[in-house]
């Protein structure tokens, strides 16, 4: 049987190497890359919990973050052309004009 | 008498000169040209129909006092004040000289402004002038007084400034409104006091109700600062001001700046003269204070001593005068201190007389004389310009109180009424006084007048200005008659008139008589040579010079401390507080925003830090 | 179709698929070339597919594998073969990450990984740190194993378009939303300065 | 409805001043002329039967529901103060058109709009008998002021224009939150939520609650005043501002902190305010003569006049706390006189730097030599302003003093030395302006316009000087129906 302990570890891990993407990469597409990676990990909590209470609401979950993955990779990779064309680097440190 | 018409012809006193200044006024304004000859006709007429009123209002008025009400001025629950005047002996002097003086001193002006550009302008402040001046004397309470107290401040200080260009003209004009407004300032307070304390502006009713509230104190304790007295100082602080006494009499000189005729008028004859007519106005309130009585004596023979020394030195014929018209307002102010009202009015009109002789006389030398002003410049005048030569002996003589001239009976009656009042220190500082006076009032009639002839005047005064000094040298000579209302008026009845010995009054007649014999023979024969040379003397007259320092007192003490003080603070303190304020946040929003430096990673670190952060502060409680 | 394993099978099978999952996100985010880290990334898609169909949750495989491995991916690899210009990206790839500096960053996951897992554990008791005890008693980590229930797509689609209704209005509006932003940000002639 | 008319009408006016500006650059002067003429028409039944309704609470009453869900009505009022003041507003209203028509030539419909935007907005402030309703108006004449000053502005607008804001609105936070407190307080004790003036004016607070609100009000209204230490934001938005925002600024805007004091915290505290009376008095002593020594120093002539104004709204906070009839009427009566003194001042410092393009001191002088008219006008508000007997500002300054002498006479006699002070400044400006050799060149002197808006405020001056009686017959009748605690 898989445990609740095993499944957490697995989520948090998942969702840790996520975050080291997303802080190592200066890489555009390797951030997006690792966000997905990122809500992937949430998803499975999310799966994980539907099965733990034995409803279908976590699953629901699942169905709404699989929406916003995809918004956000549509989104994303739009951002990522347009930033190709414009100084031909994926590199987000030379974003910093906007000093958003 | 008929009430309505009495009431009518006072309203018109002060109401007529009004009306012509604000015609000069309003006129330019409206860009309306008035040609020179209706202008002096507007300006003169409405004086002289003003004189003809108060010479009626002489022959009409029959009863001690007359108190018309011409309507509501402020009424603000007990606060009344009223638009009234009050005529009585006193006022009616006051009216006379005024109306009198100041129409012959407009008469003069027509001709001695003949040739200025501002002719119109000088008319209006002179109407204005005296309309302030008439309302200040006929007031029946003191913030109607304080309306023509300030009114003639006003008018005084944009005559001074006539001659607007000269930046010295100006200064001079400032000086007197300021100094007379620190006065006024404390006159102010007084009336507030009085209010706080008596419920009332009106003059007539302060007096009865201040007698039924502080009756007279003991003689003992005659130095306490009670409320009487602390009101009287307080209203003798303004009288102070505006008559150029010490301790502020030192704008006085310099407001000679402005024409001769004014200084005639408003520096001389007139307004320096309102401080003695308030006093005398609220002598009821006076005689309850011995101590304020003290001070009012003490204030009077300081300045007259002060001053008369100052005029010793004076080489400006214009500046001899005006210490000398100190000195003999110092002269009322003893004699109002020694309860002497009538006296000290009495000096006040026969002063009006011949002060306004000797400035209109001394306008005609310098007009003729190319403004010359210093009279060690002038010399051998005397049958140069023989008009003005007899108008300054008559005006001289008076001012040095010689026998049977004008002067001589209201001075004689203040040092007779100094012995009355076992005052005899005062009265040898009067005596000294008079000497001094009759010595430097000769010096400055033989220096002019005698010696080599070092310029030649180059006109004589036109015929306009010769009426108005002949019929002012005949007042000079014989205006020495007490008004007996005046006499009614203050006389009580423990003051009977003492007699003196002979021998006293012949000395008090012989002072100013040696003095003239003193100056003739220093000033005319040369007979004590020039003023010993030493440094010593020559530091005492410098000192004396400068009017025993006080300018440069004051500008040590009050003015340099004060412009100091205000360039310090120029750019505001408080403004730094939020000067403060503004840095403070301008240096947290230059902290902040280096965290906002656009850096996606930098977020994304500083993001999982704060969360890392964050959760070890929740895991180490 | 669906058969479920006898117990040490599931639990063996789930070792296997978390630990590809891990290893392979791992390759993942620190590959050089982009090609590489995606199919690493479908690897861990297709492993948590099989984590939620031993969980019972097999709709949430089947779209796990449909959307994300086949749309989602797919994408990812569509706009990479575009940009990819061979060694040259590879190159600049490796300039732009660098292993040795990114032990920080590394440590810091790790310590947010120990941290949670630390908040999780029986060893912390979350009633300490004033949270609720209703709270505390759920959140605690435990060896209690989870029944395999499972759940239908029937199931779902009645909860979904029940009590959720809303939900799958919003989630359209969203995703009509990023239609539009993409279909913005990707035409090619606009010159706009942000 | 009468006035809702009012301030009706100097919103559509400044709308339509706004649009007329497609028309000609000049329609929306005479624009703001015709609607500030037209707001008199509704008041004429009060103008005209000032004898028949003096004793009545308000002259005009009037209320209608606006957001009933917190109790908030439209209710307008008017009684003796306000009407004066409102009076006041609409006349310098029209002092600061006529002051605008040739110095503004850019942007005028906007320009128009916002003035008539924050006149309506004052009148509001004025009227307004909802606390609610009364701060929506003190922000409706905030902003356009703001607008006022940052685009039509001098050299350093920006600056001004947000140093204005920025205490306006910190002084207005206070206030919505003591508005807020108050109410709340209200609601608790009675169960009622109301923001209406006079349900509350009924409603007595503890006196630790009563203290707080009272402060923020206070705060609001002297920072409004202003009261030295809240009074930076002056010199500067006076300096800044066109002329006309100027003489709006002086002449009305300072005017509704006096009036909020009076309105509001004198009315509906009076223990608290009594209890702060020495306090506050000694800070209004204090501005009287800090305003002056500041004037003293300054070289900007608008500067200056700033600082007088300081000077002189210390007079009015003087008057507010005394607790006499005498001073409470002289704090009336100045905030009329300096209204319309100060405005004048300003007119004319804008008439000269329209003439010579320049404010400083050091620069101007022997201005009579070339521009009499202007010069002789000048002396003339100098010298009310340094306050002559026969002219409104020394009848407020007396009254004011001899009322606070009987219960405050130390710090009276301190606030009255300010009077030599007043000279001191008054007579530089005369003495630096318009005397003294000419420093620059000829010009032109004022023409029928300019002479008509001077005059009329000269007469106004001497009419408040000479027979004031009407207008203390009118606060009177404020005072009789609020006694204010006076003993």
């Amino acid at each position: 049987m898989i445990t609740e302990g095993s499944l957490f570890f697995f989520s948090i891990a998942l969702f840790c190497i996520g975050v080291f993407g997303v802080l190592v990469r200066r890489n555009l597409l390797f951030i997006l890359i690792s966000i997905e990676i990122m809500l992937n990990a949430v998803a499975v909590l999310f799966v994980a919990a539907s099965s733990i209470h034995n409803n279908s609401d976590g699953q629901i979950m699942y169905l709404l973050i699989l929406t916003l993955a995809a918004s956000e990779v549509a989104v994303g990779l739009g951002l990522v052309i347009q930033m190709y064309r414009r100084s031909k680097t994926l590199d987000v440190d030379q974003l910093s004009s906007m000093k958003g | 008498m008929d009430i309505q018409y009495i009431s009518n012809l006072l309203l018109a006193v002060p109401l007529l000169p009004l009306f012509g200044a604000t015609v000069l006024i309003l006129a330019p304004l409206f860009s309306i040209q008035i040609p020179k000859l209706i202008v002096s006709v507007i300006a003169v007429g409405s004086i002289s129909l003003a004189a003809i009123c108060s010479i009626l209002l002489n022959i009409e008025l029959n009863e001690p006092s007359f108190n018309p009400v011409y309507g509501n001025w402020i009424q603000v629950d007990e606060l009344t004040i009223s638009f009234g005047l009050y005529l009585d002996a006193l006022s009616l002097v006051m009216i006379s000289i005024i109306t009198g003086v100041g129409f012959l001193i407009h008469l003069y002006s027509i001709g001695f402004m003949d040739k200025d550009k501002d002719f119109q302008r000088y008319f209006a402040y002179l109407n204005l002038f005296v309309a302030a001046m008439l309302i200040l004397v006929l007031a029946d309470n003191l913030l109607l007084l304080f309306l023509g107290w300030e009114g003639v401040g006003l008018c005084s200080y944009l005559l001074i400034g006539f001659w607007h260009e000269e930046t010295k003209n100006n200064l001079a004009a400032n000086k007197a409104f300021i100094m007379t407004r620190i006065g006024d300032t404390g006159m102010a307070i007084g009336m507030f006091l009085l209010f706080f304390q008596l419920g009332t502006l009106n003059i007539q009713q302060i007096q009865t109700s201040a007698a039924e509230l502080w009756p007279l104190v003991d003689v003992n304790q005659k130095y306490n600062l009670d409320m009487v007295t602390i009101c009287c100082l307080l209203l003798l602080a303004g009288a102070v001001g505006k008559s150029g006494q010490l301790p502020l009499q030192s704008w006085l000189p310099d407001a000679m700046a402005g024409p001769t005729p004014v200084s005639a008028l408003i520096h001389a004859a007139t307004m320096v003269t309102a401080g003695v007519y308030l006093i005398a106005r609220c002598h009821g309130l006076f005689e309850l204070s011995p101590f304020a009585m003290q001070c009012v004596a003490a204030v009077g023979a300081i300045t007259l001593f002060i001053a008369a020394s100052a005029a010793l030195v004076q080489n400006d014929v214009k500046r001899i005068l005006a210490y000398s018209t100190i000195s003999q307002i110092g002269y009322m102010f003893l004699a109002l201190g020694a309860g002497a009202f009538s006296a000290a009015v009495f000096h006040l009109m026969t002063h009006a007389f011949f002060k306004a002789l000797l400035f209109l006389s001394a306008g005609a030398l310098i007009y003729s004389m190319h403004h010359e002003h210093n009279i060690f410049r002038m010399g051998g005048l005397a049958k140069k310009l023989p008009v003005v030569w007899l108008c300054f002996f008559i005006g001289c003589a008076a001012l040095a109180s010689l026998p049977l001239m004008s002067g001589f009976w209201s001075k004689e009656l203040i040092l007779g009424k100094l012995l009355d009042q076992h005052m005899y220190g005062y009265w040898l500082i009067a005596i000294a006084g008079a000497f001094i006076t009759a010595f430097y009032s000769f010096r400055l009639f033989f220096v002019i007048f005698y010696g080599e002839t070092k310029k030649e005047p180059d006109s004589q005064p036109s015929r306009i200005m010769v009426i108005p000094l002949s019929i002012l040298g005949f007042l000079a000579i014989f205006g020495g008659i007490q008004p007996q209302g005046l006499i009614d008026m203050f006389s009580s009845p423990d003051s009977g008139q003492a007699s003196h010995s002979i021998a006293i009054v012949a000395f008090t007649i012989l002072v100013p008589i040696c003095a003239v014999v003193f100056s003739f023979f220093q000033f005319k024969k040369g007979v004590f040579g020039r003023i010993i040379q030493s440094s010593v003397l020559n530091q005492i007259h410098r000192f004396l010079l400068s009017g025993w320092a006080f300018d440069w007192f004051y500008q040590k003490i009050f003015i340099d401390p004060f412009i100091e003080l205000t360039r310090m603070n120029k750019s505001d303190v408080i403004d730094l507080f939020y000067k403060t304020i503004i840095g403070a946040s301008r240096m947290l929003h230059n902290f902040l925003s280096q965290f906002q430096n656009g850096q996606l990673r930098w977020y994304s670190t500083s993001l999982v830090l704060f969360s890392v952060i964050s959760l070890t502060f929740l895991l180490s409680r | 179709m669906m058969t479920i394993m006898a117990i040490p099978t599931t639990q063996i099978l789930f070792y296997i698929a978390a630990s590809v999952a891990l290893l392979s996100a791992l390759l993942t985010v620190t590959r050089y070339n982009a090609v590489h880290a995606l199919l690493y990334l479908v690897i861990t898609m297709l492993a948590i597919s099989l984590i939620f169909f031993l969980l019972g949750a097999s709709f949430a495989a089947a779209l796990q594998i449909i959307v994300y491995a086949g749309a989602i991916i797919v994408l990812f690899i569509f706009v990479t073969m575009m940009l990819h210009q061979g060694d040259v990206t590879i190159k600049q790839e490796s300039q732009l990450f660098r292993p040795g500096r990114s032990i920080g960053a590394g440590i810091l996951s790790l310590i947010l990984f120990f941290e949670t897992m630390f908040l999780l554990s029986p060893l912390y008791d979350l009633s300490q740190a004033g949270v609720s005890t209703a709270v505390s008693q759920v959140s605690v980590i435990s060896t209690k194993t989870i029944g395999v229930n499972v759940i239908g797509a029937k199931e779902i689609g009645l909860t979904l378009f029940g009590p959720y209704l809303l939900l799958v209005e919003i989630a359209a509006l969203l995703l009509l939303t990023a239609l539009i932003g993409a279909f913005h940000l990707g035409r090619r002639h606009q010159e706009v300065t942000i | 409805m009468i006035l809702m008319n009012l301030i009706l009408i100097l919103l559509v006016g400044g709308i339509a001043a706004w649009l007329c500006e497609s028309i000609s650059t000049n329609a929306p002067k005479w624009v703001a002329v015709f609607s500030l003429i037209v707001a008199l028409y509704p008041l004429r039944t009060v103008l005209f039967n000032l004898d028949a309704i003096t004793s009545d609470a308000w002259l005009i009453n009037e209320s209608i529901p606006w957001i009933s869900r917190f109790n908030i009505s439209f209710h307008l009022a008017i009684d003796g103060l306000s009407l004066l003041l409102v009076l006041l507003t609409l006349t310098m209203g029209m002092v600061a058109v006529l002051a605008a028509w040739k110095e503004i030539k850019q942007r005028t419909g906007f320009f128009y709009f916002n003035l008539l935007w924050s006149l309506a907005g004052v009148v509001g402030v004025f009227c307004a008998l909802d606390l609610f309703l009364f701060f929506v108006f003190w922000e409706v004449m905030l902003v356009p002021i703001y607008l006022l000053i940052a685009i039509w502005g001098y050299e350093n607008r920006r600056y001004a224009a947000m140093k204005f804001f920025l205490f306006t609105q910190a002084g207005g936070l206070l206030m919505l939150l003591s508005i807020c407190a108050f109410v709340l307080l209200h609601y608790q004790q009675s169960g009622e939520l109301t923001f209406n003036y006079l349900d509350l004016l009924q409603h007595k607070l503890s006196d630790q609650s009563a203290f707080w609100v009272m402060l923020g009000f206070f705060i609001a209204f002297a920072i409004k005043l202003p009261i030295v230490p809240f009074h930076n934001w002056l010199p500067d938005a006076h300096t800044q501002a066109p002329t006309a925002v100027s003489v709006i600024l002086a002449a009305v805007l300072l005017k509704t902190g006096g009036y909020g004091l009076i309105r509001f915290v004198l009315t509906i505290f009076p223990e608290a305010s009594y209890d702060i009376a020495p306090y506050v008095m000694a800070i209004a002593g204090f501005s009287v003569i800090y305003g002056a020594l500041m004037a003293f120093s300054q070289q900007d002539l608008k500067r200056l006049v700033a600082y007088s104004s300081v000077s002189h709204m210390g007079f009015v906070l003087l008057g507010c706390y005394a607790f006499t009839v005498q001073a409470w009427q002289g704090a009336v009566m100045q905030m009329l006189a300096h209204g319309i003194s100060t405005s004048a001042l300003f007119a004319l410092v804008g008439a000269i730097q329209y003439r010579y393009h320049t404010r400083s001191l050091k620069e101007l002088g022997g201005l009579w030599q070339t521009i009499p008219k202007l010069s002789a006008v000048g002396i003339f508000f100098v010298i009310a302003s340094l306050g002559m007997p026969g002219l409104g500002n020394f009848v407020a300054e007396f009254l004011v003093l001899i009322g606070s002498f009987t219960t405050y006479p130390k710090l009276t006699v301190v606030a009255t030395s300010g009077l030599i002070l007043a000279a001191i400044y008054s007579l530089v400006i005369a003495q630096k302006t318009f005397f003294g050799p000419l420093k620059l060149g000829n010009a032109i002197d004022l023409d029928n316009r300019e002479v008509l808006m001077m005059s009329s405020m000269a007469v106004l001056l001497i009419w408040m000087g000479l027979h004031p009686q009407p207008l203390i017959d009118l606060a009177q009748q404020t005072l009789n129906n609020f006694p204010l605690g006076v003993q």
